[in-house]
């Protein structure tokens, strides 16, 4: 996101995206923070994929949360994309008006290799955000939760932390 | 946007071979052509995933959940795939540990 | 954009973007468009060109606009793109603050066959969003303008209105 | 997002290879490369744009200002173009009256 004639911009840039919570929209915000991450050099192709992984899983847990809280009620609100960039490092929030959750009351599902684990077929998105990103916190709001998701650009593939 | 299945016969294996992306979207037709599947005792099936651009839990979820459908049938199921980006997903998650990822179709049916 | 467990939604769907005023956030604002064009199956591949098209004139004029006007400020406020989704129609604004123009007191170019014309090498946005919108409406505001689009589904591709 | 610019010289003709999208964001970095042609008295000049992706009125601005240089110097831009969606563009707006466009380098050789 570094023009040459930049130069007066050298706060952060900001790109923000509400979208109507449904799950076709879930490939749209994929496609903005991989397009956020191509435009930073610093940014690899690898580690751009796993931002639109993690905003993926991010935003599915938000449609959810939503969507199961709206059952009935006709209007389902929006869920906020916030993205921060600089150069090196981009910020990603993802808010919901879901009802909220208590991360720290997760259900732990078996061992993967136990075959009691077969019958679980969630549970996976939290330990993938935890693995993706440099910096994970879920922050209670009044109405849902804000998914804050820090990720820097990094040389290796993301396996190394 | 777009998911695209393909079902076919390979001796005792059902290929499911899968273009575009699984996620929460998408997800959904996919398990039901699991599903549907299992309903008509099909229970040694493949995922051929060389043209799935992207998966995430949701995609991840439902393929353990047909693992555990043909597993009660004493079936299997594996997974055809190179990619090494959708590959990582596996590794990250352990999943490569239990669902049996092969290069090529043929490594599968050649068992 | 429709999902077969929708039902409640019957009514329009709304996505916001919000872009800082650089001229690398324009292939961003095409993306979006581009895949929420896709998402409706009434949209062909060519319409969804035509969109991403208008999409990428309106906010190069945007940010120009707004980038010249903020000469020598530190802060460059971002540019606002709303898209309402019904089927077979996409409502597109784009907002600047970037002082507004008449539109009616556009500078005409010398015909295209005239040797003259290729003095300007702008002046082409303006007549192409024409072409592409079905409906085309420059809305001054204290700060800017808003620029609004209505793009129908046509089955042609868009050469016969 | 990227702008690929390749030259190579073609007999008398400048071949500028262009690869992606051509708008606000990368329209600079083309007509630097088309000045610099014509500073280096390269008048004669083909834009290849069958791999361009995407173009807006900002590219064809940049095309619009080197025609005048290379007329001014009683030269020539002719482009290659096949691409239906990019065709369309220059049909909108007229540009195909102005621009000699040929579907093969090798008909613009051929004069
Ligand atoms: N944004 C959210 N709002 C409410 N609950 C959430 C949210 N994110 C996660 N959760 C809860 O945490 C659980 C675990 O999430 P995750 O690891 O992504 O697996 P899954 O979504 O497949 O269950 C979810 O089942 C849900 O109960
Ligand atoms: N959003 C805007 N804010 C201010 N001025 C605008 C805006 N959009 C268009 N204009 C004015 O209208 C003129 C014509 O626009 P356009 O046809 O897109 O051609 P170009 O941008 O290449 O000059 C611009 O040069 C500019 O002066």
């Amino acid at each position: 996101m570094t023009s040459p004639d930049a130069g007066v911009e050298t706060e952060v840039e900001l790109v923000e995206l509400d979208l109507p919570a449904k799950p076709e929209v879930v490939a749209v915000a994929r496609l903005v923070v991989g397009a956020l991450a191509a435009a930073d050099p610093m940014f690899s192709e690898d580690r751009a994929a796993d931002l639109r992984l993690a905003v993926s899983e991010a935003c599915t847990n938000a449609i959810q949360a939503q969507r199961s809280r709206s059952n009935g009620s006709t209007v389902i609100e929006p869920i906020n994309l916030r993205f921060e960039l600089t150069p090196g490092c981009i910020a990603v929030t993802v808010e919901d008006h879901g009802g909220g959750f208590d991360p720290g009351e997760l259900t732990t599902h078996p061992n993967i290799t136990d075959p009691e684990r077969l019958h679980h077929e969630g549970g996976l998105g939290i330990p993938l955000l935890q693995f993706l990103t440099d910096d994970l916190e879920f922050k209670a709001t009044e109405e849902g939760t804000v998914v804050a998701m820090t990720f820097l650009s990094r040389a290796d593939d993301g396996f190394e932390h | 946007m777009d998911l695209r299945i393909d079902v076919a016969e390979h001796g005792d294996w059902s290929v499911l071979q899968i273009r575009g992306e699984i996620d929460i979207a998408t997800a959904p037709r996919l398990r039901e052509q699991l599903i549907s599947l299992v309903n008509d005792q099909r229970y040694q099936l493949v995922v051929d995933m060389e043209a799935v651009e992207f998966i995430d839990s949701t995609g991840l979820g439902v393929l353990i959940g047909a693992l555990k459908r043909v597993r009660a049938h004493d079936g299997d199921l594996q997974v055809v795939l190179t990619n090494t980006r959708i590959l990582k997903v596996f590794e990250i998650t352990q999943l490569d540990t239990i669902f049996r990822i092969s290069p090529t179709l043929d490594a599968v049916v050649a068992g």
